[in-house]
Parts: C-alpha cells; sequence; structure tokens
C-alpha cells in the first residue's frame, strides 16, 4: 500500500523552498534524519507487522508500523486478547530502544577498567571456557526474563551446570513463593466472571502488576458490573483511583491489617466452614491466635487503620459472592512480605479462595515450571554478598544494582568475582560490573514467546523480529544453547538453536489443536458452538504452518478454556502468620508523627530499566511539572507543619544519606508520608538527572524472598 | 545645489508619504479581498480598512498642503 | 461534512499517560533540553492535568484528565491569530499552518486553555526518537507555536486510502493516536453531526462536562465525570 | 517682521546645534556600546530562538511586551500633550511642546520595534503584509502604531519648519540639508497662514490617533478571555497610564535638558509647576482607575479573576505591586500636593518615579495574567534572560541616543513660537483676558482673537 508519497513529494518541496527563503539557517520543514535516505531510495512501502512486547510481564501485543522494512512506531494489536489494541507508554517508547545510540553493538571485554571491542568468537570463547573451569556453586545466573521460556531455559541451563545459584526475576515468581510454602497450588487468574470485589493489598493493578492493560481493562469492567475494590496502600496511586475506599497503610502493616480482617469474618462466623475444614489445616489454633491478637481496636492501635474501616471492608468481603483478597511482588516489599503474604493468603482461605480460578489443564509448558522452580529456589541476589565461591557470574537483562539498597555491597562483591558476564544490550549500572558483555539482541530483532493466563484464558505470545539486528549481537538463548552442546552439559538436547527451543516447547500446543491463533476477534454463536463440538477455530495443516501462522499473528490463545475454581490446601503454623522468632517481630507499630520515607514506582517505569528512553525521560514527571528531576510529595498540613512551601527545593534527610528533591504539595498524600517515584538516578544517561531514592533506603529485606523494603526509612525534610 | 534640483528632492520625501499612503491602501483591499476569498472576518477588514485608509489619506494630504502652499509662488 | 469531536471517559481513564506519549511520538513533538524543560518550555500538545481534588482525605480523588487541544467551535485563538496561520476546517479541526506561523504567540495569550506550546528554540533531538519519527508529519522549526490537531495526518492517509478504494470515509477509519492506543477505550472519536456516533451518543450523557464551557468557546473535546 | 533678526536674543537655543562639549562624545560612545551589546543580544536571540529569553509557558509574552505597552506609553508624552495644550491655547507650552513631539517620535519608533523583537520568526514578517487578518487585535495595533508614527513626524515637522528656515539661513555645513528640509519657508503671511492651518488639523487629528493606539494596545489584552485582562476598562485605563507615564518623561527630558543646555530661561519654574499639577491630576485619575479595575474585580470574586488578584497582592508579584503603589501613588501624590516639595527637584523625582511606577504596572498587568491560566497549571517565576534585560538597555540607550542626535541637528526648543509669544500672544491673552471678564464687551477684540486663533 502506497501511503503518502505525495506528501513526502509536498514535504521535499517545502523543505527547498525553505531553503531558498532562508530561515535564518535552517529549514522551514526539517525532513526526519531517517527519512531522508529512504525518501530517495526506499519505495515508500508501509507495511505492518505483528509481535510481542517484553517490556513489562504485560506481553501486550504489538502492531509495528514499517517504512520500507524499518519499524517507525508502534501501536497496540487490536486482536490481542491481553490489550485488545491498548498500549502503555513504555510499549509506545519501547521502538527507541532499537535505535538507541548507546547500543551495544558488539560483544565487549573489560582490559584494564574499560570495555574494549572483541569478536563474538573470543568472547564466546573466554566463557565458555570459564564454564568448564568452573561449573556447579561456582557460578550463579541472575536474569530478568519476562519470557517465560527463557526463564525456564536459563533454568535448565543452570540446572545441567549443577548450580542452585540462579535468581529469575519474573514478575509473578517472588510472589509463587508465599503460596509454594503456605499451600500446595499457585492460582492462574482473577476470575472476573465472576468476582464481585477486591481487596487490594498494595498491588499497582494498571500500572505495574501481571498485565497492566488487562487488569485496567478488568478493573474498570469490574467497576461498571457495579462489583468494588476496596485498596490498601501507602499511596494514593493511579490504580488506588478506582477503588473505594482507599485506605492508607503502610506495607509493613498489611499482615495486621488482613488478619484483622480475617477477625471480624471469624467473629461474625460467616466463614466458608466447608472450605477450612476440609483444605485450611490446623485451622483452630489459627483461629485462636487471630481473635485473641487481631480484633480491629488492636490492629487499629498498631496500624493506624479506623476499625470501622476494618470492620466495614471484612463485612464487605464477607458478603461478596467472589471475592479476591488480591497481592502480587508489592506486598514482598516490606520486612515482613511473606508474612503479609499469608496473612491474605489465610483471610482469602476464610472465603475459600472463590474469585480466582485455575486452568483445568495446561497446554502451555513453560509457564508452570518456572514459577514452580523459581519457588524452589531460595537464592537472591543478596547471596551475592560473602559468597567467596562464585567464580562466574551471568547476568541477564537484570539491572539488580540499581533496584537494591545495598548496592555498594554488592558492587564489592561483584567486583571480587573473576567473570563477570552480562548479556544486556546497553552499560548499565550493573553491566558497568561486568568483565564480559555478550549483548543481546533488541526485543525487536529477536525471536522469544511468553505464555500468560491473567487474562482466565492460556495465552502464547510470539515475539519475532520484525527488523533484521542491526549490530554483532547474539540472542543470549542461543548462546546458552550452544554452551550447553559444547560443555556437554546436557546429554539430550533436541534442539540446536533458540528458535528449535521455542518449537519444541510449543508442539503441545499445536498437537492438541484447542484455541485460535490471534487472526480475528474472540468467536460467538455458531463458531463458539463449533468450537466447543471440536472444530479447530484456525486450520493449519501442519507444525511448520502453525508456527508461522504463529509469528504472523503474533499468538495463540484459548477463547474458551476449562476453568475451575481455585482451592489450594493450606498449611499456615502460627509462627508463619505472627513471625514469632524471627528478626523483624519486634514490629513497630504506627507512629504518625515520624516522616516515612515511601519509595513509589510509576507506570512509566517497569524495574528502573525504562528511562534510557529519552521521551519517558522527559514525561516521568509531566502530571506534576517536575522534568528531569525527582521531585517529593507531601501532605499540604504536613508542610505546613514543616513550613515546606509548594514547590520549593529541600533537603531530605535519611540515614543514609541526603538530597535535594523539589517538595509538591498532593493532599492525598498520607500526612505520615513522604513519597518520592523510583525510576531516575541513573548513571547511564549521558547526564545523571535525579536521585534514586533507593540509595537513601535503609538495608531492610522481606527474608525470604530477598525484596528490599520500599517504605521503611524515616525520614527529616530541612 | 540648485533649487530645481532641491526641489526635486523635496518632491521625493513627500512622496515616500504618498507611498505610505498608497502602500497601506493597497495593503488593506490585499486582505479585504483575501478575507473575501476565505470568507472570512469580511466586515472586520472592511471596516478597519475603511478607518485606516482615510487616516493615511488625510495625513498625505495635509503634507502635501503644507508643501505646496509653501511653495506657491507670491501672487 | 463531519464534525469531530472527542468525549474523553474520565470513569474509565486509568491516568496511565499512554495518550501523552502517543500524541508525542505521533506528532513528532520536539524534546526539549533539561534546562528548558525546568523552565517550563516542555512540549506536550496532550498532557494529563489535576483540575481539583475531590473529597477529604483519605476519601480524596484527583480530578486528573488527559487534556488536549478542546478544539473549540468558537476557538479563541483564531480570531487573533495575525497571519491565519490558526484556522478552522470546514470538519471543525483547529490546525496550524507551521510554514505560516509568524510566532507572535498571541493565540498562546488567548487560549484559555494553554494547550498551545511554543518552539522556544531547536534542540538536537535524540538519534532514537529522530528514527523513529512519524514520517507523515513535519518537524517544526524554531519559533512557531504548535498544537494539537487531532492527528490531522491520519485523517489525510484514511481519506487517501477511502478515495483509492472508491468509498466514503466510514467512521473508525479515522481515529487520532491517543484514542488508539488508549488501553480502556476512555477517549471516544468521532462525528459529533451523526446523530448515530459514538461519540455524539456520549456527549448526550448527563456526565458529560467541558472544561471552562461557560467562557463560550464550545470545545469539542469534552469529558465525561467519573461516578463516585 | 523679517525671520532674519530673530536670533539674537534666542542664540542660546541654537547653541547645542553649534557646539558640542567631550562629554557628548563620551556618552555617546559609552550608550553606543551599549546599543551593539543589545543589538548582539538580539542577534543571538535570532540564531538561537527565543529560548535565549525568560520566557516560558505559559508566560509566553514578557520583558519585550511589557518595554513594548511602555515605551507605546512614553510616546503619549508627547503629541498628544502638545497638540492637548496647543488647543487649549495654553501659553506655557510654548517652549515645551518640541521636546515632546520628539519624545513621541524616537520613542514611537523603539517601541514599534518591539514586538518584532518578540517574534518567534522575524523572517516571516511579511506575511502580515501578504496574508494579513484584520479581525486580529494585532493588525489593529501594527495600523495604529503606524498612523501613529506618521502623525505625529509630520506634526513634529511641519511646525519645525520656520525653524529649519531660520538654520538654513545661517548657513553652515549643513546647509543644503536644511534648505532641503525648510521646504522654502521664507516666512511670508501666506506660508504662515498655510502653516497654522495645517497645525491645526493636524493637532485636531493627532489626538484621537494618540487616543486609538493606546486604546488598541489595551485592546490586545482587554480582547482575550484571560482573567485579569478581559475588561472593559482597559482602553481609557491605558491611555491614562500612557499619559501619566508620558508627562512624567517629558519632566525628566525637560529637566535634563534644562540642566545640560542652560535653558533655565526657557524652562522655567512655573513650568514645572504647571507639568506638576497636570501629573497631579492625572495621578489622581490613574488612581481612580486602578481602583476601580481592582475593586470591581475583588468584589466579583470570580475564582481565575481572584488568583490574577491575590498573585498581584499577596502572591509571587507583591513586591512589584506594592512598589508600583508607591511609585504611581503614594510618591508623586504626597511630592506633588505639597507646596515646600512642589520644586523641580521634587517634581524630577516624582517623575522618575512614575516613569518606573508605569514600567511596573505594564508588568504586572501582563504576566501575572499569563502565569495564572484559568486552568491550574503550576507556574514557576518569571525571570528575564540577559538577553531581554540587554535589548531593554538597548532600547533606552537608543532612546537617548536619538534624543542627543536631534539636538545637534534642531533645536530642542520651538524659536519661533517663542518669538510669537513674545511678540502676539501678550497682546492676543490680554484681549481674551478681556472677553472673558464681565461687562468689557468689545467687537473688535473678539474679531481680532479669533482672526488670530485661525
Amino acid at each position: 500500500m502506497h501511503i503518502s508519497r505525495r506528501n513526502f513529494v509536498k514535504l521535499l518541496g517545502g523543505s527547498l523552498a525553505g531553503f531558498a527563503v532562508g530561515g535564518l539557517g535552517e529549514a522551514l520543514i526539517k525532513i526526519p534524519n531517517a527519512v531522508v535516505p529512504i525518501l530517495y531510495k526506499g519505495p515508500r512501502i508501509e507495511t505492518w507487522k505483528i509481535t510481542t512486547c517484553a517490556k513489562c510481564p504485560g506481553h501486550c501485543g504489538l502492531r509495528v508500523r514499517m517504512i520500507d522494512d524499518l519499524p517507525v512506531q508502534v501501536f497496540g494489536n487490536p486482536l490481542s486478547p491481553i490489550n485488545a489494541g491498548g498500549i502503555c507508554p513504555m510499549g509506545l517508547t519501547s521502538i527507541q530502544n532499537l535505535y538507541h545510540p548507546d547500543r551495544l553493538t558488539s560483544p565487549m571485554r573489560k582490559v584494564n577498567g574499560k570495555f574494549q571491542k572483541v569478536s563474538y568468537h573470543e568472547a564466546y570463547g573466554i566463557l565458555s571456557k570459564a564454564l568448564q573451569d568452573n561449573s556447579g556453586e561456582k557460578t550463579a545466573f541472575v536474569a530478568q526474563a519476562e519470557s517465560d521460556f527463557m526463564g525456564r531455559l536459563i533454568h535448565d541451563f543452570t540446572q545441567s551446570l549443577k548450580s542452585e545459584k540462579v535468581a529469575i526475576d519474573r514478575f509473578g515468581s517472588k510472589t509463587v513463593l508465599p503460596y509454594r510454602s503456605a499451600a500446595d497450588d499457585y492460582p492462574d487468574f482473577i476470575d472476573f466472571s465472576r468476582c464481585d470485589l477486591i481487596i487490594n493489598f498494595g498491588s499497582q493493578l494498571t500500572e505495574i502488576s501481571e498485565s497492566p492493560l488487562f487488569f485496567s481493562r478488568a478493573v474498570n469492567d469490574l467497576r461498571s458490573k457495579r462489583g468494588s475494590i476496596v485498596t490498601f496502600s501507602p499511596k494514593l496511586t493511579p490504580s488506588a483511583f478506582k477503588s473505594k475506599p482507599w485506605i492508607p497503610v503502610l506495607p509493613e502493616f498489611y499482615e495486621d491489617v488482613a488478619l484483622g480482617l480475617a477477625c471480624v469474618i471469624l467473629n461474625d462466623g460467616t466463614y466458608d466452614k466447608g472450605f477450612v475444614q476440609k483444605n485450611f489445616n490446623d485451622f483452630g489454633s489459627f483461629r485462636q491466635l487471630i481473635l485473641e491478637d487481631y480484633s480491629p481496636a488492636d490492629v487499629e492501635k498498631k496500624t493506624g487503620v479506623p476499625s470501622k474501616d476494618i470492620i466495614a471492608t471484612a463485612r464487605e468481603f464477607a458478603s461478596a459472592t467472589s471475592p479476591v483478597a488480591y497481592f502480587d511482588e508489592s506486598i514482598l516489599q516490606s520486612s515482613n512480605g511473606t508474612r503479609n503474604a499469608y496473612a491474605v493468603l489465610a483471610l482469602n482461605a476464610l472465603r475459600g479462595f472463590s474469585g480466582y480460578g485455575k486452568l483445568q489443564t495446561r497446554e502451555i509448558p513453560g509457564d508452570d515450571k518456572t514459577k514452580s522452580d523459581a519457588a524452589s529456589a531460595s537464592w537472591n541476589t543478596s547471596r551475592l554478598i560473602g559468597d567467596a565461591d562464585l567464580k562466574v557470574l551471568l547476568i541477564y537483562r537484570s539491572n539488580f544494582i540499581f533496584n537494591s539498597p545495598n548496592s555498594e555491597d554488592l558492587r564489592k562483591a561483584i567486583s571480587n568475582i573473576p567473570l563477570v558476564v552480562s548479556f544486556s544490550p546497553f552499560i548499565d549500572e550493573t553491566t558497568e560490573l561486568a568483565n564480559l558483555i555478550i549483548p543481546d539482541h533488541d526485543d525487536f530483532e529477536k525471536f522469544d514467546a511468553m505464555s500468560s493466563t491473567v487474562t482466565g484464558a492460556p495465552v502464547v505470545s510470539v515475539q519475532r523480529p520484525v527488523v533484521k539486528p542491526f549490530y554483532a549481537t547474539t540472542h543470549t538463548g542461543d548462546v546458552l544453547i550452544s554452551l550447553m552442546h559444547d560443555l556437554n552439559l546436557s546429554k539430550d538436547l533436541p534442539y540446536g538453536n533458540y528458535v528449535d527451543y521455542l518449537r519444541a516447547n510449543l508442539k503441545p500446543v499445536y498437537k492438541h489443536g484447542k484455541g485460535m491463533l490471534m487472526a480475528q476477534k474472540k468467536p460467538t454463536g455458531l463458531e463458539k458452538s463449533l468450537h466447543e463440538a471440536g472444530w479447530q477455530l484456525t486450520s493449519y495443516s501442519d507444525f511448520d504452518e502453525f508456527w508461522d501462522q504463529m509469528l504472523k499473528y503474533g499468538g495463540w490463545w484459548d477463547p474458551f478454556p476449562k476453568v475451575e475454581q481455585f482451592s489450594p490446601t493450606l498449611s499456615l503454623s502460627a509462627s508463619q502468620l505472627t513471625g514469632k522468632g524471627s528478626a523483624s517481630s519486634e514490629k513497630k507499630t504506627h507512629d504518625a508523627d515520624s516522616l516515612t520515607l515511601n519509595i513509589f514506582s510509576k507506570n512509566l517505569d517497569y524495574k528502573g530499566n525504562m528511562l534510557r528512553n529519552a521521551a519517558l525521560t522527559e514525561q516521568f514527571g509531566v502530571e506534576r511539572d517536575v522534568y528531569y528531576d525527582t521531585w517529593i510529595e507531601i501532605n499540604p498540613n504536613t508542610a505546613k507543619k514543616l513550613s515546606v512551601g509548594d514547590r520549593t527545593k529541600v533537603r531530605v534527610q535519611t540515614r543514609r544519606g541526603s538530597f535535594v528533591a523539589t517538595a509538591i504539595h498532593n493532599p492525598t498524600v498520607v500526612p505520615s508520608n513522604i513519597d518520592v517515584p523510583f525510576g531516575l538516578g541513573h548513571k547511564f544517561t549521558e547526564k545523571k538527572y535525579g536521585i534514586n531514592p533507593i540509595d537513601y533506603a535503609d538495608y531492610v529485606f522481606d527474608e525470604a524472598t530477598g525484596t528490599p523494603s520500599l517504605s521503611e526509612t524515616s525520614v527529616k525534610i530541612e | 545645489m540648485s533649487d530645481k534640483k532641491v526641489f526635486t528632492i523635496q518632491l521625493i520625501t513627500l512622496s515616500f508619504n504618498w507611498l505610505l499612503a498608497i502602500g497601506v491602501t493597497w495593503w488593506f483591499v490585499h486582505l479585504v479581498i483575501i478575507a473575501n476569498q476565505v470568507k472570512d472576518a469580511q466586515t472586520a477588514s472592511l471596516w478597519i480598512s475603511i478607518l485606516a485608509i482615510t487616516v493615511f489619506w488625510i495625513l498625505a494630504g495635509v503634507l502635501s498642503y503644507v508643501f505646496f502652499s509653501l511653495h506657491r509662488k507670491e501672487a | 461534512m463531519p464534525k469531530y469531536g472527542m468525549m474523553i471517559d474520565l470513569n474509565k481513564c486509568t491516568s496511565c499517560q499512554a495518550c501523552v506519549t502517543a500524541c508525542k511520538l505521533e506528532n513528532n513533538v520536539q524534546i526539549v533540553s533539561e534546562d528548558d524543560a525546568q523552565n517550563g518550555r516542555a512540549m506536550f500538545w496532550m498532557k494529563m492535568l489535576t483540575l481539583e481534588f475531590d473529597g477529604d482525605y483519605p476519601n480524596i480523588r484527583p480530578k486528573a484528565l488527559p487534556r488536549n487541544c478542546m478544539q473549540c467551535d468558537e476557538p479563541s485563538c483564531i480570531k487573533v491569530c495575525p497571519v491565519r496561520a490558526t484556522y478552522k476546517r470546514p470538519d471543525g479541526i483547529v490546525a496550524q499552518i507551521y510554514p505560516q506561523c509568524i510566532g507572535c504567540r498571541y493565540c498562546m495569550a488567548n487560549c484559555p486553555y494553554t494547550v498551545k506550546v511554543f518552539n522556544w528554540d531547536r534542540q538536537a533531538q535524540p538519534v532514537q526518537m529522530e528514527k523513529t519519527y512519524d514520517p507523515d508529519v513535519s518537524v517544526r522549526p524554531k519559533g512557531v507555536v504548535e498544537k494539537c490537531t487531532f492527528c490531522i495526518q491520519r485523517l489525510q492517509k484514511a481519506s487517501e486510502k477511502a478515495a483509492v478504494e472508491h468509498r466514503k470515509l466510514e467512521p473508525g477509519d479515522y481515529v487520532p493516536a491517543c484514542v488508539e492506543v488508549c488501553p480502556v477505550d476512555a477517549i471516544t472519536f468521532g462525528d459529533l453531526d451523526d446523530p448515530k456516533s459514538e461519540v455524539t451518543k456520549a456527549s448526550r450523557d448527563y456526565r458529560a462536562f467541558g472544561l471552562l464551557e461557560e467562557l463560550g468557546t464550545v470545545p469539542k473535546v469534552r469529558y465525561l465525570n467519573a461516578i463516585e | 517682521m523679517s525671520y532674519q533678526d530673530l536670533h539674537d536674543e534666542d542664540e542660546v537655543l541654537f547653541r547645542p546645534i553649534y557646539q558640542t562639549s567631550r562629554t557628548f562624545y563620551v556618552v555617546v560612545i559609552a550608550l553606543a556600546a551599549v546599543f551593539l551589546f543589545g543589538l548582539g543580544c538580539y542577534i543571538h536571540q535570532l540564531f538561537y530562538g527565543l529560548g535565549a529569553t525568560g520566557m516560558d509557558e505559559p508566560v509566553s509574552w514578557a520583558f519585550y511586551i511589557v518595554d513594548f505597552v511602555f515605551f507605546i506609553g512614553i510616546s503619549h508624552a508627547g503629541t498628544l500633550i502638545s497638540a492637548i495644550l496647543r488647543l487649549s491655547k495654553a501659553e506655557w507650552r510654548r517652549p515645551i511642546t518640541r521636546m515632546a513631539e520628539v519624545i513621541t517620535g524616537i520613542v514611537l519608533a523603539i517601541g514599534g520595534l518591539h514586538p518584532i523583537i518578540d517574534l518567534g520568526r522575524p523572517d516571516r514578517i511579511l506575511h502580515l503584509f501578504e496574508r494579513g487578518r484584520l479581525q486580529s487585535p494585532l493588525l489593529w495595533d501594527l495600523t495604529s502604531v503606524t498612523a501613529y508614527f506618521t502623525a505625529s513626524t509630520i506634526y513634529l515637522y511641519v511646525p519645525m519648519i520656520p525653524d529649519i528656515a531660520l538654520l538654513r539661513d545661517r548657513g553652515g555645513k549643513l546647509h543644503n540639508f536644511y534648505r532641503i528640509l525648510a521646504w522654502g519657508y521664507k516666512g511670508t503671511p501666506r506660508q504662515k497662514h498655510a502653516l497654522e492651518r495645517a497645525i491645526n488639523i493636524l493637532m485636531v487629528m493627532v489626538i484621537p490617533i494618540a487616543v486609538s493606539v493606546h486604546t488598541i494596545i489595551a485592546w490586545i489584552f482587554g480582547m482575550t478571555l484571560q482573567p485579569g485582562w478581559h475588561s472593559t476598562i482597559f482602553g481609557p485605563y491605558f491611555v491614562v497610564g500612557a499619559i501619566y507615564s508620558g508627562i512624567a518623561a517629558l519632566v525628566i527630558v525637560m529637566v535634563t535638558f534644562r540642566k545640560i543646555f542652560h535653558f533655565e530661561d526657557y524652562l522655567k519654574e512655573i513650568h514645572f509647576r504647571y507639568l506638576g499639577t497636570l501629573l497631579l491630576v492625572v495621578a489622581l485619575l490613574w488612581t481612580y482607575f486602578t481602583f476601580a479595575e481592582f475593586l470591581t474585580t475583588f468584589y466579583g470574586h470570580e475564582p481565575a479573576e481572584m488568583r490574577v488578584f491575590l498573585y498581584k497582592f499577596i502572591g509571587a508579584y507583591a513586591p512589584f505591586f506594592w512598589a508600583m503603589v508607591f511609585c504611581n501613588f503614594l510618591l508623586p501624590i504626597v511630592i506633588l500636593s505639597n507646596k515646600k516639595t512642589k520644586t523641580i527637584p521634587g517634581i524630577l523625582v516624582a517623575s522618575i518615579g512614575v516613569v518606573i511606577g508605569m514600567w511596573l504596572e505594564r508588568l504586572i498587568i501582563i504576566i501575572p495574567t499569563l502565569a495564572n491560566p484559568r486552568l491550574p497549571y503550576p507556574t514557576g517565576m518569571y525571570v528575564p534572560s540577559i538577553t531581554e534585560l540587554g535589548i531593554a538597555a538597548a532600547a533606552t540607550s537608543a532612546f537617548v541616543l536619538g534624543f542627543m542626535g536631534f539636538s545637534k541637528l534642531f533645536p530642542l526648543i520651538s524659536i519661533w513660537e517663542t518669538k510669537e509669544g513674545r511678540e502676539h500672544s501678550i497682546h492676543e491673552v490680554s484681549m481674551r483676558l478681556r472677553d472673558y471678564l464681565p461687562g468689557q464687551r468689545d467687537e473688535a477684540g473678539v474679531e481680532a482673537s479669533v482672526k488670530a486663533e485661525i
């Protein structure tokens, strides 16, 4: 399809005229640089390609606008069941990373503290030799892989190296841990077809969650169906706008609030007696503990949450048909994170997890396994500190130095490791410390696949290269697979490269023949009944065709999955709930007079990796009219007490240091909190914009998962 | 400098004022025509033009009156 | 002739700012330097605006809304433009002719919504921005005022396509970038003269309101209040 | 009477043209340096863009427009005052009018350039001519400023012709220059008559033009919908403010030249006292307008208006606002209403205060409104950049340079009017006075005075 060729001729004419008139050394209309060569050479053909976004756990479908085979714009894929045509700022700007001037163009090796370009063979040789010499516990792998297939490959790889030291950071993976240790199953999704109440503990559903775009729509649907959301969170985030009521509470008190809610329900006797009898081991002692220690009045004293809110919320929870007490990774961002999760699990159990759903059959191989494997792994990046055995550290796209409050210690620990290999396509805070970089392709240059069940249906999204790799980069999956071949680590490798690996893993999806490609809207009526009678919705004669179609349409999903009620068996001991005996059991109580630094995240940045992006960096503070700088938000009443004016510079003092930021009055901020956004302060931009607030946070972690607490730092304002 | 030369220069300077008046007139007529073409603010353009053109013509007229009165031969 | 208008449902809006980003990228809006941005020269045609805070803490909600050009039916900006650089098209879109603008900024001073932005200077753009410029949109030079045009290049494309296919422009053929990307379909766009269009239906909703309607600018971008 | 024998008793008025001191050159060089610096600033702005200024969003008009309004306001000194005084036959006007008219000419040229300096694309200025849109107040403004400039230049030039003729007859290096400009004036009764008639037409015409100029400048703001600008009082308010600052500027110029060129004999204390009285009257008028403007705003208490109002009264612009109140209200009224302080230095102080105060007033009118848009955007404080300050300094130095240049070419005080006053007016005024008084009807006297007027 020829598009606006005429416009271009016009543009060219305009610019020539501009040069002729002479606009003070500048053309009247400037043609984009990227366009000029194509304007002369290319036929200006516009095409669209479908792929999948891998910037966050959401896996939204993307439509990429290509002009003469170069991607220029990205929009949402309307046929994707996850985002239905919508797209978030991160996805929109993801294409900028492809053209980013800071991208690594070839493997790099650090010689005398400086990176030098090396050939892939040399870099690969160093890595493979090091792994040959240091298998087993001498090798560790830190990864942030939103693709579960990649996560699984990494897991297979470390397993074949016989190393237990693997930390694969997927959004869901840490959330699985509490489920694994307190229950025997993990829910696949919130069943929005039934659910009428969500009690949300700190999750930023519409911003940073398992699938922000799906949740955005689901939350709106829920509200339009007169369902409601109650949010407990330390900040009124855009996700919490949608809830009624929003109850401000710090993450460290989620546990008490959840158990307080449970107490009311136990008192009222409105819990699901059948479920607790069958599936809640040792329910009696649980009941006793709750009734003794967690009366609403006690909880109010401890957390500052009004007991009438607790009682009202609990009664709402008890009377809802299919309520969900929801939590995700953000609940772990507290010293008692896992206990918070246990408490919420217990609360859910009182209503029999009735809002959660579970897929009956799983045709997607990757998803479940990674989650369970990640759950069993107890190793996390904090264990790097003081690990003298470690000889090789592999890092895949994780920027944990930026995300961790103990970055200084981590830096020291990493500097003691002889070989640190990073697969990041960019230099970031963590990659800076590597000795060897074998850069991965950009997301628009590589094959990958992700599966997801968040919509209530199994979805496999495929990422395909819309453009050939620009530089001498290598798919990390290919590197790992060829390492496994060369090191003879795994006897039986039915695949030669990562694409083969994906194909092998997607065979089951092809075989069972259910579901459809993302080639049309969700079928209804006749098609639905035909499908239920066993007809295939999309036809493909063999696997190769299936695979080609997958690439063309961007994925596969099953619009009519077999779904069952999620009903796990719980075994929660009193010590799990109260944390007796653990270091953090000495609980603080809510103190309205001291100020707490609350680090909040925005949907423009996922795990501190996106602000390399010029457009997002500029946009980061746009709704507060702060640009390229960190700001703090403060309640006007608190500000008045501290005599801090609106939009004035203040010095924020924590135990670890102090920084200067613009104070902005915001009446939605909790009076005892100072809110500061996370994401700025990267050192990899040309100029450092703002500060990284996590560098000023106390070293407080959730013990089980190693998640840093983001809101337990006391702070002073000057 | 001869009287004729001086007179010519004086005439030229005076003609600048007329040039201005005629220029302004031409300009306003042009603007009114354009306004009429694009059907946008015609009446406003018309009235403002009439007002402005009159002012400039009167000014040029007054100056010319002075010029020619001063140069008139004494009877 | 259609009359394009937009309804933004604040009940659906999640303040995700995708429209802000999409607008910036679709229209090749300049990314200004750090100093310029901090001096209030950041250029956004679409911006999140917190109008007010409803209620008392903690039952407080910001009334945040995406604010682009209101595309007034009685625009105050075109009245004062001395060179017809900004004008209203027959289809109701208030557009700006960049090569004609002399940069007097009178339209900015007279816009009650403060939606127009000025190219105070021209900074070198990040490479990744330049490479992903929308090839259908010209890049504005320094010294001119620019504004939201309802992605007029998309209308151009859609009508050219429709002409090639020998058909009339249909609803849905043309939507601005902000409408296309909105994850929750909070923005409805269409022909206000068509009584059956979605946007007309939405504009009759009891929740509908326009910003500063009392000024008589007759904004064609209007909002649906959030249900509380 | 022949014009040749005019020279001796008013010789002091010719002296500045023929004698140039060393200080003059030093001052010229210093001012030229300032002007060149400003020019450099503008060239920088031309290439860099308006980013070189301190303007931002939403304060998209600032220093240049403030200066524009201010300078055009000053320009009312001249022509309007001289026309009104001439029209009202105030005899003490004679040594004043020329200077007043020169102020108008120079300041209009400078002020009129400011909107062009303010343009983002000055290279496209011709678009105004090619595709201008007459509904825009900016074009009204362009027209009226051009008309005012033409009218006031003619109004300056025509009454100057007899003086140029005097200079021509004195000979010297610039003989031909004066010969061209004198338009063959020889002082014949007929020529005198034509000249007087032209002056009469012009002074009637120039008053509405002058009033329209400042009204239209006020309308640039008044026609918008912005809080603090959208006000019906703005036209007359700006005109009063313009006359106010104009008189003050005139006083400053008069005192300066009186001192430098020893015009004590011509610019007597009585002139200043009269001007002081005029200044006092206009000060009260201005105060009345200001009060009316703010009281209605405050009483109406519309939120958007109140934001601007409070920004001025207690907000970021409070220092400027109260400084303005001091300079424009307290200082002149206290000085001018007290006989002891109503001396030349006192009036000078009051005038300087008024000029500063009126500049602040323009600042206070323009920026707080832009800084407080109707929708709640957070805005910072506007701070002018060096470029803007440089150009403002250059504009001021251009004003002084222009005056200095003028003083080297033409007499600063109208010689023939002084002469005329001396020779005819004493008789004419006494005749007129006699007319006013009861019981002294003298038909012949009335006739004579009427004749003299025409």
